[in-house]
C-alpha cells in the first residue's frame, strides 16, 4: 500500500455532540460525523485490520465524486481527474525485463478465482484475479459479470501487439492511471497481485490460444 | 426425535395436493467440517404419507436429496377436514411424524 | 392459515409421548410395511449399476410420456428442483438420479392406486450433470434425462 | 382410432411442442433461466422453521430475569410485532437513537431479560453448529410484516441524519480494493458473475432487494439476517468487520430501507 496518504486522522469531532443538523447532501458536519462513525464502528478481523478504512487521496476524491459512470453522471472536475491519474501512473512498476507476457493458462485460473484479502482469506494464500466477477473473458464461461466491459477478442482491439500488451499490463497494475475512479482495483499498486501474476493475466488477454481470443 | 415439519394439504376438484417441508440436515457423509473431519452421514431414508390411515405415497431417499427435503404430490379423493399424516425415518433411526387437516 | 399450521406443528412438537408412540408403532409397525430401502441402488456409483440394482437393465427412452421438469441453470447446486410427471398407465414407481453425483440415486417414490403420477422434490448436484427420471409402469421401465448447469455463485470471495 | 394411433398423435403433438420450445430458446437469456430457477424454488422456504423457532423464543421466559420478550416495544407499542419491521429502522425515545431490528431486539433482551448486550453481540449470526437467538428472533419478527407496505420514516431529525450518514457510508471507498457499496450497487442492469446486482439508489431495485431479506441462503443452509447481509458485503468489499448493530450498520440499513419504501415487505426470502 504505497502512496497511501492517511486521511481522517485529524477528525476530532465528538460523536456525542448533539447538534441540530440540516441534513442534506452537502454538509461538512455530516461528512465529518460519517468519517468518525466509520473509524469507530469497524474492527480488526482476520487479515482485515481496522486501519483499512483509512482512505488515500484517490479514495477520498472518488467517494466524493463519480467518474466513469455508465449513465454519464460524471461530476469530477477534469483537473482533479488528470491530476489523480498522473500520480497513479507514477506508481506503476513496469517489468524490468521489458516482457509483459506470462502463461495464459495460469492467467485463466487466476481470472476464475475470486479469493484474496477478505477477512476469511489467509495471509499466505495468493489472491485471485477476480476477473470473471466483472468481465466476460470466454465465450464458453456463462458465469461472468458485467460491471466491467467484455474483454472478448482483446488482442484484436487495442492496436499493435506491443501497445496492447503494455496497455493491458498498465490497466491491471493500476487502472486508476487511466480512469481515476474506475470500479476496478489497483492490482499491482495495492500489492494484490505479483508482477508474475499480472503477466499471466496479460497472456490471457493477448494469447491467440486463450479463450479470450478464441 | 426430529424437528417438526410443515405440511400443507388442500383439496380442489376432487384432487388433494400435499406439500411437505421437512427439517433435516441430509448430511451426505462426504462433506468435511472446518477442521477437515468428515461429517458422518445423516439423512432421511424413508417417508410415508397417509390419508386417514391409508398410505398415499411412499418415498425412499438417498444422500442426494437436499437439506430440508421438500415434497409435493397429489392423490384423488380426500375432503376438507380429513387427516394427512407424514412420517419419516433417518439412517440413524430417528423418526418424526406430523399431521394436518386437509383444507378446502 | 400459516399461523394455524405453525400452531399445529408446535403442538405436535410438544407432545413427546404421543410422538414416541408414533415413532415406535405408527411408522414402523403400521401394518402397511414400508418397502425396503434399496441399499445396492442408493450406494451405486454409476447409472448402469443403479439401474441394474433397480432391476431396470435397459429402460426404454421416452420423453413423451415422462415429463421431467428441471431448471436449465441452477444458481446453487444445493437445491435443484425436480418434477416428474408420467402419462403412462399403471405407474408403480418413479425414481430420480443425478448421473455425476457420488451416489447417483437420489430418491424413489412408490405410488399406490389413486395417487397421481407426479412428484416434486429437490436434489443436490455437485456439478453440471444430467438429472435422470426412471418410471416403472405395468412392470416395464422407461427413462428420460435433462441436463442442469450448475453455476459458480456470487463473487467467489 | 385404436390405441397405437392415439399414441402417435400424442407423440406428434409432443414433438411439435418441443420444436416450438427449441425455436423459442433463442430469446431466452441466462437471467431468464435464473429467474425460472428462482421461481421453481420459491415455494417451500426453510426460513419458515426459523419463524416458528423465533416465535417460541419470543414467548419463552429467559435470561437472568426469566422474562419473555412479549412486552418488547418495537416501535408500535409494547408487544406489537405485526407490521413493526415495515417501519424500521426508527427513532426510539427511550434510547434516544435510531435503531434497526437487531439493535432494538438487543435492547429488549437486555432490559426485559437482563442479558448483557456484549453477550448478545458476541453471537450475532447463526452458524452451521448453532442458530443465533437474535437472528432467529429477527426472522420471526420480519415474518409478521409480510404483505405490509414499507413505511420507514425520516421525519425525526435523527432518522434523517441516519439516512444521510448511510448514504455517505454507501459511497465510501476504501480498503485494498478501493471498493464501496456503490461499486456494485449503484448501476442498473449489471451482474457479478451470474448474479444480477440491485441498484440500491433506485426504488425498484432497492424495493425488490430489501423486502426479500432476511433470507434462507441455500448455499449456506441457514437463514440470514439483514445485519449479516451487510457484514458479508463488507467482507467482500475487503473492509474490516463492521461492529454488530452499530451506528454504521444501522445508518446503512436506514438508507436501504427508506429507498425501499412503498413496496410490500415479502420476506423472509429464499436465495441461492
Amino acid at each position: 500500500m504505497n502512496a497511501k496518504l492517511i486521511f481522517g486522522m485529524t477528525i476530532t469531532l465528538s460523536l456525542a455532540t448533539a447538534m441540530p443538523v440540516q441534513a442534506d447532501s452537502k454538509s461538512p458536519y455530516l461528512d465529518a460525523k460519517t468519517a468518525a462513525i466509520i473509524k469507530r464502528d469497524f474492527r480488526d478481523k482476520g487479515i482485515a485490520k481496522a486501519d483499512r478504512v483509512n482512505q488515500d487521496e484517490l479514495q477520498v476524491a472518488c467517494s466524493k465524486y463519480r467518474d466513469d459512470m455508465p449513465d454519464g453522471t460524471n461530476d469530477m472536475p477534469n483537473r482533479t481527474k488528470v491530476n489523480l491519474e498522473e500520480k497513479q501512473l507514477k506508481s506503476i512498476k513496469w517489468p524490468a525485463d521489458g516482457n509483459f507476457v506470462g502463461d495464459w493458462k495460469a492467467g485463466e485460473k487466476l481470472a476464475q478465482s475470486g479469493k484474496g484479502m477478505t477477512w476469511s482469506d489467509k495471509a499466505d494464500e495468493p489472491a485471485g484475479g477476480n476477473c470473471y466477477n466483472c468481465h466476460q473473458l470466454s465465450s464458453k464461461e456463462i458465469a461472468y459479470g458485467t460491471i466491467g466491459p467484455s474483454l472478448l477478442n482483446y488482442a484484436k482491439k487495442h492496436g499493435s501487439r506491443e501497445e496492447s500488451e503494455r496497455r493491458a499490463y498498465g490497466h491491471i497494475y493500476n487502472v486508476k492511471a487511466y480512469i481515476a475512479c474506475s470500479n476496478m482495483p489497483r492490482f499491482g499498486s495495492m500489492g494484490i497481485l505479483s508482477e508474475a501474476q499480472i503477466k499471466d493475466l496479460v497472456a490471457l488477454l493477448m494469447d491467440p490460444e486463450s479463450p479470450v481470443n478464441k | 426425535m426430529g424437528n417438526p415439519m410443515k405440511i400443507r394439504a388442500a383439496v380442489k376438484d376432487g384432487v388433494t395436493e400435499v406439500k411437505i417441508l421437512m427439517q433435516h440436515e441430509m448430511e451426505t457423509g462426504l462433506r468435511k467440517d472446518a477442521d477437515g473431519n468428515l461429517v458422518p452421514a445423516c439423512f432421511i431414508t424413508e417417508v410415508k404419507a397417509q390419508h386417514n390411515g391409508r398410505t398415499v405415497l411412499e418415498a425412499q431417499f438417498g444422500q442426494s436429496v437436499s437439506k430440508n427435503p421438500y415434497l409435493v404430490f397429489r392423490f384423488k379423493g380426500g375432503v376438507a377436514g380429513d387427516k394427512i399424516t407424514i412420517s419419516w425415518v433417518d439412517n440413524k433411526g430417528d423418526t418424526r411424524s406430523d399431521e394436518t387437516a386437509i383444507s378446502a | 392459515m400459516i399461523l394455524m399450521e405453525r400452531r399445529n406443528a408446535l403442538k405436535a412438537g410438544g407432545s413427546f409421548g404421543l410422538l414416541a408412540l408414533f415413532g415406535a408403532f405408527g411408522l414402523l409397525k403400521s401394518g402397511i410395511a414400508l418397502a425396503d430401502w434399496n441399499k445396492p441402488a442408493f450406494t451405486s456409483k454409476t447409472m448402469d449399476d443403479a439401474l441394474a440394482a433397480m432391476g431396470a437393465m435397459s429402460p426404454e427412452n421416452n420423453s413423451v410420456f415422462i415429463h421431467l421438469t428441471v431448471p436449465e441453470i441452477a444458481e446453487n447446486g444445493a437445491i435443484v428442483p425436480v418434477t416428474v410427471v408420467s402419462s403412462l398407465p399403471k405407474v408403480e414407481q418413479i425414481s430420480i438420479f443425478v448421473d455425476k453425483n457420488p451416489n447417483v440415486m437420489a430418491a424413489n417414490f412408490i405410488f399406490p392406486e389413486g395417487t397421481e403420477y407426479m412428484v416434486t422434490t429437490r436434489v443436490k448436484m455437485g456439478q453440471t450433470a444430467n438429472v435422470v427420471a426412471l418410471v416403472k409402469a405395468d412392470g416395464k421401465f422407461y427413462r428420460t434425462a435433462k441436463e442442469v448447469k450448475v453455476t459458480a455463485g456470487g463473487c467467489g470471495g | 382410432m385404436n390405441t397405437s394411433n392415439v399414441s402417435k398423435v400424442v407423440m406428434l403433438l409432443a414433438l411439435a411442442t418441443s420444436y416450438v420450445a427449441i425455436a423459442a430458446e433463442g430469446g431466452v437469456s441466462d437471467s431468464d433461466r435464473i429467474a425460472q430457477y428462482r421461481e421453481m424454488i420459491s415455494d417451500g422456504n426453510p426460513a419458515d422453521f426459523d419463524e416458528m423457532a423465533g416465535e417460541e423464543l419470543w414467548k419463552k421466559p429467559g435470561g437472568p430475569k426469566n422474562a419473555s420478550l412479549e412486552k418488547c416495544d418495537l416501535g408500535k407499542g409494547s408487544g406489537v410485532v405485526k407490521g413493526a419491521y415495515a417501519e424500521m429502522p426508527r427513532y426510539f425515545k427511550d434510547t434516544d437513537r435510531v435503531q434497526d431490528l437487531e439493535s432494538r431486539l438487543m435492547t429488549c433482551m437486555n432490559t426485559l431479560q437482563g442479558i448483557p448486550e456484549e453477550e448478545i453481540a458476541a453471537k450475532p449470526f447463526s452458524t452451521e453448529q448453532k442458530n443465533s437467538d437474535i437472528s432467529t428472533l429477527a426472522t420471526y419478527v420480519v415474518g409478521q410484516s409480510k404483505g405490509i407496505k414499507m413505511a420507514v420514516s425520516v421525519k425525526h431529525p435523527k432518522e434523517k441524519e441516519a439516512y444521510e450518514i448511510g448514504k455517505r457510508i454507501f459511497n465510501y471507498r476504501a480498503g485494498p480494493y478501493d471498493f464501496s457499496c456503490s461499486t456494485c450497487h449503484a448501476t442498473s442492469g449489471v451482474r457479478i458473475r451470474m448474479q444480477d446486482l440491485p441498484n440500491l439508489n433506485v426504488a425498484k431495485d432497492a424495493q425488490a432487494a430489501y423486502t426479500s431479506w432476511p433470507a434462507y441462503r441455500v448455499s449456506q443452509g441457514l437463514t440470514r439476517s439483514f445485519e449479516w447481509r451487510l457484514n458479508d458485503c463488507f467482507r467482500q468489499q475487503r473492509f474490516p468487520e463492521p461492529k454488530f448493530a452499530s451506528e454504521a450498520t444501522i445508518a446503512l440499513t436506514m438508507y436501504s430501507a427508506v429507498n425501499a419504501n412503498g413496496a410490500e415487505y415479502a420476506g423472509p426470502g429464499l436465495k441461492r
